[in-house]
């Protein structure tokens, strides 16, 4: 699945100005998994865009990718920011956590670089007030209250436990669904926390089986909600289970066997069964990288997109020019309309709710923003 | 010179571990000024006496007295302080410094430099540093490894050793120079050599507490002897009377020693 | 030539440094040398206590987490932002300069030094290695969790937003201009961090040469013996941990200032491993090597960062394998080799006596 | 008559240091013979090299007619060699019991193994009061037992014997020695390393006189004691 | 229900985890008194190496009932970690057996970065479903709502087994004394004609298998696999280790139980013991606490022995 990332595009001979393009995600460590993923993505669009053949202001140009590991650290992440910076790209899809797209997002700053992450979902990274930061998802400020709106409305729950995976984003998410689910009048009986290399939840979920709630909200990711889904399962818990984009995963219902059948969960994005060229693109990332898509490969196609058309609408590869265009973005990408608002968000936020048929994500509802 | 001042005056000292009792409520005292000798059988307690009265071992009981100040073993930095130097019997020395080092390590606790001394090197701290040097350096010579400074102190030979150990605990100026099995390992000549440097210990105004099992240096310098046997002091007195107590011949000197 | 005009020489060398790295390799190359000269203050700090004292610290990042959380509470708006009392006490936000905050740190991280020391006397080799794992971990762990009841850290998400760092009014995110030459903020940055690796270079070279020194080495040695020289060794263990810690606390401080945002994530066990690897790697107990080691184990993974596709491709024509796959297996590999061929370290202490 | 043990031009260095600088010695088939010298003289450094436990610089070493130079210790313990070592290395975290069983380590016939062990005790009661305390709490003198008591307990062929009268009391002086000369006696071929050079020589068949890491002189035990440089240098006269 | 009663059930299940992997590593350590920071490594490659298998072996038939399955591949992948094992301790341990104190822990350290990236580039960077060998359906204890699945059974009888039989063998038989003779001074063993070499080899082996072993027993207990899960057991294994007393079976036992026992306690019960000011997300803090204050009153600890440090 993995080891011939780089060879197609870096194999292209370079006829035309060669133009690059910076992707940073996690490739080593716990969840290199979706780093890996989010890469990919970036890849395949750029790749297209090659194959398509690209004008800017009269001349052919080539994109390359300037892929980087920060590992997950926010000081390697402002490392390999600078890196970029000095490599002249002109704009950053990336990084995959809110934890390391802060602190990088001020070096892009510093450089007036555009910056679109394809996954931080943390409010703060766009309330900064730079110009150069961009996203493509929701935040946890729309995933939690739609999660928990989910709850109180649709599941009628009158108690909730929540569980976080200590950090940024799980805990982040688990905070704001706290906050909305509370005011809904749903009562928390819990609030618990693991960490997210955790392997065994039992004890965690001992305590919550004995209050019995209805309903159990999980932040985290997958590889730590897979388990956690089958350990409730293990102890004869019956409450919902639901979660976030974390957890929204394929590999959700793998890692959870059965017991994901009581899962809902939520992504800070349109479904890719719901793009209108989410199949298709399936099927393009499978024959190129021999992998299924994890979570936000869709969306670090559509930013090396959303990027390339400000290029063209700027008619310019300067990044200042591009910057200057990037708050009139309009595009129908793979994952819905994209706009911006004043701070960079997406203007159509948009969440989706999925639960497991069969061990298949399947779309339960979609919440426009 | 000897005087009947009790440098060191303890009584009733015990300790046991586990099922052995290694000390049964021993007594000894040594007159400022002399060399005293603990000797008796292997196992018979001597070394546990010696880490008993340094605080090394939490005695069970005791009385004791160190130059006529009533102390309790406890610290043993404390007791090198109040200035009660000791030798090891298992050989202990700083094997990755130098020999100089191992002896000014042993100036520590006769020196002050503290923190800000050290990172800022005051003048006074440097004429300290400088002091140690050469009072760490004729402790060489005093013992006879002047030309051996600058080696490392684990590469130093068996009997080498042994005098480094003496000339560690010297540097700490002690009252009372403990010292365990000295001579062990050194030939007859060397212990020849060694008994001229205790005399001149003791000619410097120190006193001397030996364990010894080489019995011809033991008595040929002590002014008096304890003699231990499973815990219990067996023996005691002047070395021509302690040679002849029939106990002592049976556990510890042997039919071949009479 | 004398040892002055080295020093001349070595000093001028110092100061062309960033502008020739800049310029040949570009500012990225000039943070790396950066973040070089903290892990160079961190690894000395730890030198003190694993090289000099003998006593393994695998917790040893967390007194650089105390420094830089002190300055990220001390100079953003976060506390203002979640207490009304401190917000009405700083009516124009809570700005505390750095060098008050680095000597609250040095005093803060040393105390937790010897908060620290005082359970693990008793404990030797990899008994004090758990337990100092054990501290580093559970100031991690509160810094992850004091977002309530109070919101003390922000948890997770860590501080954003922390003044930068000001010298006599000059600040550090803006170039310096002299009008005949423009000295960039990464080279100042450089230049305050080189300040501070060569004070606390200095320092431990006078300990290492002092009475201090010299009975740290003893009870390193041997503990027994130490004690009957008459050295406190409680108090001496204790100084260890308390120095160790300073240093990383004001590196911490100087970290959080530069970065401008602090969380959690940074101080984990493996940073205290990568710093104890720059160590023993260097050449424990050798301050030439400690410092080599820093710059080695925070220069060598970047080089490698750039050189794994380029090589690939000039031989292979394309990347074959995964640039971040290269870099892992070269630094394991780089990690086992060096200590085969160098087990004392790659500057070990010669026979310099 | 062949020699046990032939050592031809030995050296042993430890880095720069030259602590061995190049010994002839032999020990024949059931002969006592000493080995004494000063402090720092190398006694120690050739007994360590001729059981293998350090890799000689250069030289010969050939034990029941075969070179062994290169071979590690275990093996030259299989074919007969035994050593006590300086310092007496007991393993202090076994009890005595187990200290006398690892001697006969490479024994598999569990009788013989408990013969050996009530002959030992017959030489050393102590050790038998005590089985199953940890060596290590033992004092010196009782571990030099443990030491000697394990090093029978192999039946060596040529029994090296490294200052085994160090940190003893008389009385066990005079034990030590008498186990010697009644190894000796009973066959074991030996060679002893003492401080104590007038018993040594007193026993010994022969002996060799070491300086600085040469052999300076080597005769029969009783010419030695009489010879007045050894007297000056070794017996304090 | 009975919280308490199923907490104590959680908390046994994972010290056995911990105690299954401690036995192996304190072995190790206690013949080479090294930190082996690779053992989580050989955890994870035999996880890793024992799903190719099951891959393999249901490729071919699927009617094989999972224990008979699990016979089958444990063997193999316990030779292969005894391998891996040997490997590491000649190319990263053996030739730094003089070297300075802490030179191992780097090349250990430096072992486990290279495995960690191998296991990535062969097994790739997502987390897998190890398939359910053993029965997992819950099993309630009496009629107290308390329940037990049937791999969680095997787990907590595995872990004695080991501890028995490594007992066994380290205790009463002649390998065992060649083994803690070797570990106390491998010159003077080597004297007695043991070849320290060999032994040091076969503890390595004998301490990879066991981590095979655990690899197979965590991968069926929480049904996935990952590269990266290796860091964290052997983690928790040095910490049990060190807390019963490092190089002490019994000890490792011991400590792996306690450690499982106080972090399911900790989970369960902290936010009640502080009054709702600490929760579950202080568990770890709770478990640090614990040990220090163990250490602190037993600095060698719980079944460590006294090391009698004569002078
Ligand atoms: N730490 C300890 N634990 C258990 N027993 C001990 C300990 N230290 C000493 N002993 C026992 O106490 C007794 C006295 O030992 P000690 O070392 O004092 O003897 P000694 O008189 O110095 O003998 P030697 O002349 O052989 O050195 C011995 O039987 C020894 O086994
Ligand atoms: N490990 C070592 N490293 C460096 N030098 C050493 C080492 N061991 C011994 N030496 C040196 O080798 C020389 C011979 O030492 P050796 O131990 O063989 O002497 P010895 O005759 O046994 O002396 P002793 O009677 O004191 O035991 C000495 O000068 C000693 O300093
Ligand atoms: C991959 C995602 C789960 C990342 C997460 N949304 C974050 O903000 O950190
Ligand atoms: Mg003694
Ligand atoms: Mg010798």
């Amino acid at each position: 699945a993995c080891g011939k990332g780089g060879d197609k595009s870096a194999a292209a001979p370079v006829d035309g100005i060669e133009v690059k393009i910076g992707h940073v995600a996690p490739l080593t460590g716990p969840i290199a998994h979706l780093g890996k993923d989010n890469e990919n993505g970036a890849r395949l669009a750029l790749e297209e865009i090659n194959k398509a053949g690209l004008t800017i202001d009269g001349k052919k140009v080539v994109l390359t990718l300037v892929p980087e590991d920060d590992a997950e650290d926010p000081k390697t992440a402002t490392q390999v920011a600078q890196k970029l910076v000095d490599a002249k790209v002109v704009g950053v899809v990336g990084h995959l956590n809110s934890g390391t797209s802060i602190p990088a997002s001020k070096i892009y700053s510093d450089a007036g670089i555009t910056q679109i992450s394809p996954s931080a979902t943390n409010p703060d990274y766009t309330k900064q007030g730079f110009k150069t930061t961009y996203r493509l998802v929701a935040t946890d400020a729309q995933q939690g209250p739609a999660l928990a709106n989910y709850v109180s409305k649709t599941l009628n729950a009158k108690t909730v436990a929540i569980i976080d995976d200590s950090t940024q984003y799980g805990k982040g998410l688990a905070d704001e669904f706290e906050k909305t689910v509370k005011a809904s009048g749903v009562k928390v009986v819990t609030r618990e926390a693991s960490n997210n290399k955790a392997t065994d939840f039992k004890a965690i979920l001992t305590k919550i089986k004995g209050s019995k709630p209805d309903v159990i909200m999980y932040g985290g990711m997958d590889a730590t909600g897979g388990p956690l889904t089958k350990q409730a399962a293990e102890l004869g818990i019956k409450a919902k289970i639901v979660g976030g984009d974390g957890m929204c995963t394929e590999k959700l219902a793998e890692l959870a066997g059965d017991a994901v059948v009581n899962v809902t969960c939520s992504e800070a994005g349109k479904a890719l069964s719901k793009m209108a060229q989410g199949a298709d693109f399936q099927k393009r990332y499978k024959e190129r990288f021999n992998s299924d898509v994890q979570i936000y490969a869709p969306f670090t196609y559509d930013a090396v997109y959303v990027l390339v058309d400000a290029m063209k609408r700027a008619n310019s590869t300067d990044p200042a020019k591009i910057l200057v265009v990037m708050p009139d973005t309009k595009m129908n990408g793979l994952v819905g309309n994209i706009a911006f608002d004043s701070k960079g968000d997406m203007k159509e936020g948009v969440i989706t709710l999925y639960d497991f048929k069969d061990k298949k994500k399947t779309v339960l509802d979609v919440i426009n923003m | 010179m000897m005087s009947s001042h009790l440098l060191l005056d303890v009584t009733d000292v015990s300790k046991r571990f586990g099922g052995v009792q290694a000390l049964d409520s021993v007594g000894l005292q040594v007159p400022q000024g002399s060399i005293v000798g603990l000797i008796g059988p292997n196992g018979a307690g001597k070394t546990t006496f010696f880490n008993v009265i340094t605080g090394l071992y939490p005695a069970d009981s005791g009385i004791f007295l160190f130059d006529g100040k009533s102390y309790f073993p406890e610290s043993v930095s404390e007791v090198t302080k109040s200035g009660l130097a000791r030798t090891f019997q298992n050989i202990r020395l700083f094997g990755e410094m130098s020999v100089l080092e191992n002896v000014m390590v042993g100036c520590h606790c006769r020196s002050k430099a503290g923190l800000l001394g050290a990172i800022f090197r005051f003048p006074s701290t440097k004429r300290e540093e400088q002091s140690i040097r050469e009072k760490s350096q004729a402790l060489l010579t005093y013992v006879g490894l002047g030309d051996y400074a600058d080696m490392q102190a684990r590469n130093l030979s068996y009997g080498h050793q042994r005098r480094l150990e003496i000339a560690r605990a010297l540097a700490t100026e002690p009252k009372l120079l403990a010292l365990d099995e000295p001579a062990a390992g050194m030939n007859a000549t060397e212990k020849l050599e060694l008994r001229e440097l205790l005399l001149r210990i003791r000619a410097d105004g120190k006193t001397i507490l030996l364990i010894e099992h080489d019995v011809s240096l033991v008595m040929g310098i002590c002014d008096s002897l304890t003699v231990l046997d499973y815990g219990k002091v067996i023996a005691t007195g002047k070395p021509a009377d302690v040679r002849v107590h029939p106990e002592v011949i049976k556990a510890y000197l042997g039919q071949g020693a009479v | 030539m004398s040892r002055s005009s080295y020093l001349w020489l070595g000093a001028l060398a110092l100061i062309l440094l960033p502008w020739v790295v800049g310029a040949s390799g570009g500012n990225y190359w000039v943070r790396v040398l950066d973040f070089a000269l903290l892990y160079i203050v961190l690894a000395l700090g730890l030198n003190v206590v694993v090289g000099f004292a003998g006593l393994l610290d695998l917790g040893y990042i967390a007194f650089y987490a105390l420094g830089a959380y002190s300055y990220a509470l001390l100079a953003s708006p976060h506390l203002p932002q979640h207490f009304e009392t401190i917000a009405a006490a700083f009516p124009q936000g809570m700005h505390f300069s750095p060098w008050m905050v680095a000597v609250f740190s040095i005093i803060l991280a040393a105390l937790f030094g010897i908060i620290l020391g005082f359970p693990t006397l008793q404990l030797r080799g990899d008994y004090l290695a758990i337990v100092t794992l054990g501290f580093g971990e559970i100031i991690r762990i509160f810094m992850n969790n004091l977002d309530r009841p109070m919101n003390l850290t922000n948890g997770p998400k860590g501080i954003t937003a922390i003044d930068p760092i000001q010298l006599f009014g000059v600040s550090f995110t803006k170039p310096l201009d002299f009008g005949f030459v423009q000295v960039p903020s990464l080279y100042l940055v450089f230049y305050l961090f080189l300040i501070l690796a060569i004070a606390v270079t200095i320092v431990c070279l006078h300990l290492q040469y002092s009475r201090i020194g010299r009975a740290w080495v003893a009870i390193r040695e041997d503990e027994i013996a130490a004690k009957a020289m008459g050295i406190n060794t409680r108090n001496m263990k204790l100084l260890a941990f308390a120095i160790g810690a300073s240093f990383a606390g004001v590196a911490g401080v100087l970290f959080s200032a530069f970065q401008g945002f602090v969380s959690p994530e940074s101080f984990t066990l493996w940073e205290s491993i990568v710093v104890l690897a720059m160590v023993v790697l260097g050449g424990i107990g050798h301050i030439p090597g400690v410092i080599l080691g820093a710059i080695v184990l925070a220069v060598f993974p970047e080089i490698l960062r750039g050189v794994a596709e380029p090589v690939q491709k000039v031989l292979f024509g394309h990347v074959i394998v995964d640039v971040e796959v290269i870099r892992q297996l070269i630094y394991g590999l780089a990690l086992i080799l060096i200590m085969l061929y160098r087990p004392g370290g790659i500057w070990q202490k010669g026979v310099d006596k | 008559m062949s020699a046990l043990l032939q050592v031809q031009d030995l050296k042993v260095a430890y880095g720069g240091i030259n602590a061995v600088k190049g010994i002839d010695l032999h020990v024949n088939q059931g002969e006592l013979v000493a080995l004494i010298g000063a402090n720092g003289a190398g006694k120690s450094s050739s007994l360590k090299a001729i059981s293998g436990l350090l890799k000689p610089a250069s030289g010969e070493i050939e034990f029941i007619n075969q070179k062994t130079n290169q071979l590690p210790a275990y093996e030259l313990v299989k074919r007969g060699l035994g050593l006590v070592p300086e310092g007496r290395g007991v393993f202090k975290r076994m009890t005595i019991l187990e200290n006398l069983q690892m001697g006969a380590f490479l024994k598999t016939d569990a009788k013989a193994i408990n013969q050996k062990l009530e002959e030992v005790f017959t030489y050393f009661p102590r050790l038998k009061e005590r089985l199953s305390q940890l060596a290590g709490t033992l004092s010196g003198g009782e571990q030099q037992m443990v030491a000697m008591g394990r090093a029978m307990m192999a039946e060596p062929k040529l029994l090296l014997l490294d200052e085994p009268s160090m940190g003893l009391s008389p009385i066990m002086v005079e034990t030590i020695f008498d186990v010697i000369r009644t190894l000796s006696m009973s066959g074991m071929t030996i060679l002893l390393v003492e401080q104590n050079a007038r018993l040594a020589l007193q026993m010994a068949d022969r002996a060799y006189v070491m300086e600085s890491g040469l052999i300076t002189l080597t005769g029969p035990g009783g010419e030695l004691l009489q010879d007045p440089r050894v007297r000056t240098a070794y017996l304090g006269e | 229900m009975d919280i308490f009663l199923q907490q104590i059930i959680n908390g046994l299940v994972l010290g056995s985890i911990y105690a299954l992997i401690a036995l192996g590593y304190t072995m190790v350590y206690g013949v080479l008194g090294i930190i082996n920071f690779a053992h989580g490594e050989v955890l994870m490659i035999g996880a890793m190496v024992s799903l190719s298998l099951l891959r393999l072996i249901l490729s071919l038939t699927s009617d094989l009932p999972g224990w008979l399955t699990l016979l089958i591949v444990l063997p193999v992948t316990m030779a292969v970690c005894a391998g891996l094992s040997y490997w590491i301790e000649r190319i990263a341990y053996r030739p730094l057996r003089n070297a300075p104190r802490l030179a191992p822990l780097i090349s250990a350290i430096g072992m486990s970065i290279l495995l960690q990236t191998i296991a990535m580039l062969i097994w790739s960077r997502n987390p897998m479903t190890y398939p359910q060998l053993l029965p997992s359906s819950p099993i309630e204890i009496g009629t107290s709502g308390a329940t037990i699945t049937g791999k969680e059974m095997v787990i907590i009888v595995v872990a004695l087994a080991v501890m028995c039989g490594l007992l066994f063998l380290v205790e009463k038989t002649k390998l065992g004394r060649a083994m803690r003779a070797t570990a106390e001074q491998t010159q003077i063993a080597s004297l007695m004609g043991v070849n320290p070499n060999r032994v040091i080899s076969i503890t390595f082996m004998l301490g990879g298998a066991l981590a095979g072993l655990a690899g197979v027993m965590i991968a069926s207990n929480y049904g996935n696999v990952h590269f990266y899960m290796g860091f964290i057991p052997g983690l928790k294994a040095f910490t049990a280790a060190v807390l019963g007393g490092i190089g002490n079976l019994q000890g490792a036992m011991l400590g792996g139980l306690l450690l499982g026992l106080i972090e399911a306690l900790g989970a369960g019960y902290i936010g009640e013991l502080t009054g709702g000011v600490f929760g579950s997300n202080y568990q770890d803090i709770f478990a640090f606490l614990v040990l220090i204050l163990v250490l602190v009153l037993r600095p060698t600890g719980l079944l460590g022995e006294k090391v009698s440090d004569r002078a």
